[in-house]
């Protein structure tokens, strides 16, 4: 005996998990992501410039705010030191979202996008939403 | 020879995207979007022809390997899942099988032991093996957040629960140390174990090389060089819904990463990974042990020279007779 | 196909010294058989080696150990008819080492 | 022959394959004892077989046709083709090796090719080499080699020291069958006339004369009655079986080595003295006189043929239903097989025993059942009168045989038995019954006494675990429900654990039952003083 009934059903499921990203995806248009740094604080600058450059922000931002935690919880450390030689605060609130004071067009653009869900603001209090 | 092969040509299989992407930029776009797409084709045609030649041949004989009490009297307790007599218990049967490895928890290990044989524990195997194809199978899962623009909320619990202890940053998934771990276990055991190294071909070696270098691959990508995040998304967005793109700037651990993938997926139907749609297949445990109850049918049945009764009285006709057995013809 | 010599003719054997077929089998061939073993054939043994070949022409195989017992016993005496007497007489084992002598197949246990 | 090594000597074992060795650099070697002599032609040519001639497996000419090869990867191409086992079980391997120390063989020899993995893959090699891509163009490097004369003797060494007894298959992830693969190894190889002379003796036997012993039917009369007479010495009680007779509501058929061996044949006068007690309408056949099927050990259609008669005989005498005896692989065959291949069997009715009123819905498409079913059910319903402490002198142990329990799950039943017969009974280890048994090591047409070596090293894990509970529990006496593992077991019990005998279970049954009528009874069915006061009480 064959089963081909319950082969060519198994197969279908198979076809349809393989598949299942394209399947998602039909039709639906690819958004090109850019988080916004259009803020008065940002557009006040005279020459814009974070704490370190934007391609490691980039890409270890999360590793820095996790260091800036631990600096200012476990040792008290409120001063960290740009690869630029200047100080800045450690303060989520006070350093960062003073700037970046568009959490929705800036944090959750790609946060949001690549459906990760940081803890900052289990405590944190997101600061309001500015524009420029 | 078995051994050293493999992990070389899984070398090769590493360099080979890292320097064509870091030497020229013209290649990103055949190992992010040529290539994915062969590899793609390659994995569900080819499953589906291998599975679909299985299923051309057809299972002649009920021939279940029965592990436990058969149905008998009704005060005989039937263990239904180990000797299954109805489709639902052999689907419970095959749950087993598929998602906790039944048959190999049974596994033992047989020493000689002052003179005579001993049998003792050994749920190693059985263990790294779950361990490794239940990790594989989260990671995989977990990847969707690279296809879907909303994720399903399912996959946001399964990432939760995989980065439960929120270490590091990014968050530390603890499947990425179970697959490795478990990888690595069976590599070693292979390697090892004189019994099991006896019986490797090169084809065991390579797949498990391949699938170490892609998780180490992911692992490096994650935690140590960082890539183009965003853009690994709009790459992979690109992919499924067929309107491939080629950000800037992603990294070329990135296409090492994913060519890997890549070879694993064209790999797969032309190897022993087919386990994967074999095992739903193998009749010593797909079907009921039912035979005395409906009768199976062989779709290649043919008649058989037989000798015959008729034949058989010719044969001794005098010699029964004298003996009082009764003939048909006299 | 093994093959051995006797009085100037070949005779074929199985693989354990058995003959082939029941025409080759002579007195004086069950006598150069046992001898090979170096035993010399008694009157005793006659009587076991007589039985087993009247046996296996009206049964077409060779008795149960069992019923070579119970017929030895017959016609020896009933102190005779045990295995242990069968097996003074053929330490090979009675229906192994007579049945070879007697011209018979190898006999088979359970098949 | 050669001689056997004291049990001491043939432990000597080494479970580690030489480090640096590769498989298939290993030659074959055709060791002394651990094979059969090769099939004679006359019994090859009884049952049609190609090649049909003498040859001898030590010598270098094997005597094969022109073009074996070529015969031989037809035949592949054809069986991968008809049955899905052969062919998913050549692919799915992941070679993780929980089969390895698992076959009897292994454990008692050592010899790496007969782990179960490698058994398999000294076929799987060849089918890569002709069947798949990676091995047609990888050759070595993907596991291929070619067919040649030295492939093919491996082939025939090593499938002819397989049991088929699914041991593996209870282990295998993937319920990989060695059993399966090893049946189509025997396809091929007798299609090239290289079957052994134990199996298609018996085989030849069994076609023409209706039994694998080739009892013709006044032997098997002469044999029953030696039977009858002993069970009235015993009882006082002459039985009167009957034979070919029509119109008899059951059919009973056993294998023939309970017609023609002891301690076989006291099973089947256990049989005679229950039916005899119940009054049953049964009748024996001399055609259909074999319940085993050494067919199975060469090709299925061989099987078929042998098989046929059973169906057939029960047609023509109009019976309602058949019972079985105690024999392992006839029931792999009746439970696995016979309706498919015979069937359907709609002549007949479902079994329902005369006397309880049970029906065997069980067996409802087969219309045969197990004796050990039908006197299980006996004896829950009260309706046999036994004495278990007539067997008071036996320590008992029960032994599963392979394809019972792995090919059927017949696994209460028996012990259910023995419980109600016997009052001293002890389990072996838990690892060592049940669906992880061990085989007698004498399987599949193995129990020549030519193989001896190979045999007694099969039977060693058995025989081991029997040795585990002789010692802790003073067991000596081995049931089972098998012909061939009263028939090899008796001889691996000597070899290894002298002391152990072994038995049927109906013989158990016969010397507990209490007879209507019967004379107080000084023995058992062997003849020997029945312990303390014996007889009725």
């Amino acid at each position: 005996m064959y089963n081909s009934g319950k082969i060519i059903a198994g197969l279908v499921v198979f076809f349809f998990l393989a598949t299942l990203p394209f399947l998602l995806n039909f039709g639906k248009a690819n958004a090109k992501i850019e988080p916004s740094i259009d803020t008065p604080e940002i557009n006040a600058m005279p020459k814009k410039h974070c704490v370190e450059p934007k391609a490691f922000m980039r890409s270890e931002h999360m590793q820095l705010l996790n260091n800036w935690r631990d600096q200012v919880v476990r040792n008290g450390n409120r001063i960290y030191v740009g690869s630029d030689g200047n100080e800045y605060t450690i303060s989520l609130q006070n350093t960062c979202m003073k700037c970046h004071s568009n959490k929705k067009k800036f944090c959750d653009k790609c946060h949001n996008y690549m459906a990760v869900k940081p803890y900052c603001w289990g405590c944190h209090i997101a600061p309001k939403e500015k524009e420029a | 020879m078995k051994t050293v092969l493999p992990f070389f040509a899984v070398v090769i299989l590493v360099l080979f995207p890292l320097f064509g992407v870091t030497v020229a930029h013209q290649t990103e776009i055949f190992f992010g979007v040529i290539v994915p797409y062969a590899a793609m084709a390659i994995f569900v045609v080819g499953f589906l022809y291998r599975v679909a030649k299985w299923g051309k041949s057809p299972v002649p004989f009920c021939i279940p390997t029965t592990c436990g009490q058969q149905k008998s009297l009704p005060w005989i307790k039937q263990d239904k899942l180990e000797n299954p007599s109805t489709t639902m218990q052999v689907v419970g049967r095959m749950l087993l099988e598929v998602l906790v490895f039944r048959s190999l928890f049974r596994n033992m290990k047989t020493e000689m032991k002052e003179g005579k044989a001993v049998y003792g524990s050994e749920k190693l195997l059985w263990l790294a093996g779950l361990a490794f194809h239940w990790s594989f199978l989260f990671i995989f899962v977990r990847h969707y957040r690279f296809f879907v623009q909303d994720l399903p909320s399912v996959i946001q619990m399964m990432e939760g629960v995989d980065s439960f202890f929120q270490i590091g940053a990014p968050l530390f998934y603890m499947t990425d140390a179970v697959i490795l771990g478990a990888v690595t276990f069976l590599l070693i055991r292979r390697v090892y174990l004189p019994q099991i190294r006896y019986i490797s071909l090169a084809a065991d070696f390579f797949p498990l090389f391949l699938i170490l270098a892609i998780a180490i691959s992911g692992i490096l990508m994650r935690y140590f060089f960082k890539v183009h995040i965003v853009a690994v998304k709009q790459l992979a967005l690109g992919l499924v819904s067929l309107n491939p793109i080629i950000p800037e700037g992603i990294g070329a651990i990135f296409y090492v990463h994913l060519f890997l993938i890549c070879v694993l997926l064209m790999y797969f139907p032309f190897s022993k990974l087919m386990h994967m749609g074999g095992v739903f297949l193998s009749p010593t445990r797909n079907m009921a042990n039912n035979s005395r109850i409906v009768r199976y049918i062989n779709p290649w049945n043919y008649p058989v020279h037989v000798h015959t009764y008729e034949e058989y009285e010719n044969d001794f006709r005098d010699k029964m007779k004298k003996a009082g057995l009764p003939v048909e013809k006299e | 196909m093994a093959t051995m010599d006797f009085q100037g003719k070949s005779i074929e054997v199985d693989d354990d010294g058995y003959l082939l077929n029941l025409d080759d089998w002579s007195k004086e061939l069950a006598e150069h058989l046992a001898s090979m073993d170096g035993v010399t054939l008694t009157p005793a043994h006659w009587e076991v080696i007589n039985f087993l070949r009247d046996y296996y022409k009206q049964y077409q195989i060779a008795p149960m150990i069992k019923i070579l017992v119970k017929e030895i016993g017959k016609a020896m005496g009933p102190e005779k008819g045990n295995t242990k007497y069968l097996y003074e007489l053929y330490p090979g084992g009675p229906a192994k080492q007579a049945c070879k002598y007697a011209g018979l197949p190898k006999p088979t246990g359970c098949v | 022959m050669a001689k056997l090594p004291k049990p001491e000597e043939l432990l000597q074992l080494n479970y580690n394959p030489p480090p640096s060795e590769d498989w298939m650099d290993r030659p074959v070697e055709l060791k002394q004892g651990n094979f059969c002599w090769g099939a004679k032609g006359k019994n090859l040519a009884v049952v049609e077989f190609p090649n049909a001639r003498d040859w001898t497996p030590v010598e270098a000419d094997w005597k094969l046709p022109k073009d074996w090869e070529g015969t031989v990867l037809e035949a592949m191409a054809d069986r991968l083709s008809k049955y899905r086992s052969f062919k998913v079980f050549m692919d799915i391997c992941v070679r993780c090796g929980a089969c390895a120390d698992k076959c009897h063989f292994f454990i008692g020899g050592g010899d790496p090719k007969n782990m179960p993995v490698l058994r398999a893959e000294l076929m799987r090699s060849v089918y890569r080499k002709y069947f798949t891509n990676s091995g047609k163009y990888l050759g070595r490097l993907a596991g291929a080699r070619e067919l040649n004369l030295n492939v093919l003797k491996e082939w025939w060494y090593y499938f002819y020291q397989c049991t088929e007894c699914r041991r593996c298959s209870v282990f295998c992830p993937y319920g990989i069958d060695t059993a399966e693969i090893t049946m189509m190894a025997r396809e091929f190889t007798n299609l090239l006339g290289l079957n052994t002379d134990w199996i298609s003796g018996p085989v030849a036997n069994c076609y023409m004369k209706g039994n694998h012993l080739g009892l013709e039917p006044h032997a098997i009369m002469n044999s029953i009655e030696g039977m009858i007479d002993d069970i009235e010495t015993i009882t006082g009680i002459r039985i009167n079986p009957s034979f070919n007779r029509k119109g008899a509501e059951i059919l009973f058929v056993t294998p023939s080595g309970d017609l023609f061996a002891d301690p076989g044949t006291f099973t089947a006068m256990g049989y005679m003295m229950l039916f005899h007690e119940l009054g049953l309408d049964y009748t024996w056949s001399t055609y259909a006189s074999e319940g085993g099927n050494f067919g199975f050990f060469t090709s299925n259609e061989m099987a078929k043929r042998l098989n046929a008669k059973i169906y057939a005989e029960a047609k023509r005498l109009g019976v309602k239903y058949i019972i079985g005896g105690e024999c392992g692989h006839m029931w792999r065959v009746l439970n696995q097989y016979m309706d498919t291949w015979n069937g359907p069997a709609d002549f007949m009715e479902v079994p329902k025993s005369p006397i309880t009123g049970t029906v065997f819905d069980n067996a409802a498409s087969t219309k045969m059942i197990h004796v050990t079913e039908f006197t299980a059910d006996l004896i829950k319903n009260g309706k046999l009168k036994l004495d278990p402490s007539r067997n008071d002198d036996l320590v008992i142990t029960y032994h599963d045989s392979c394809n019972t329990a792995r090919g059927m799950g017949l696994l209460d039943e028996p012990r259910y038995i023995i419980h109600n017969v016997c009052n001293k009974f002890h389990e072996m280890p838990d690892n060592t019954i049940r669906e992880r048994t061990f085989c007698c090591g004498s399987g599949t047409g193995l129990n020549a006494s030519e193989n001896m070596d190979i045999r007694m090293r099969g039977g060693y894990p058995r025989a081991n675990a029997v040795k585990h509970v002789r010692d802790k529990h003073g067991v000596n006496m081995l049931a089972n429900i098998c012909a061939i593992d009263r028939a090899t077991l008796s001889a691996s019990m000597d070899y290894w654990v002298p002391g152990v005998r072994v038995t049927g279970v109906h013989e158990l049954v016969a010397n507990a039952l209490l007879m209507t009528g019967e004379k107080e009874r000084e023995t058992n069915l062997r003849g020997e003083p029945l312990p303390g006061k014996g007889g009725n009480e």
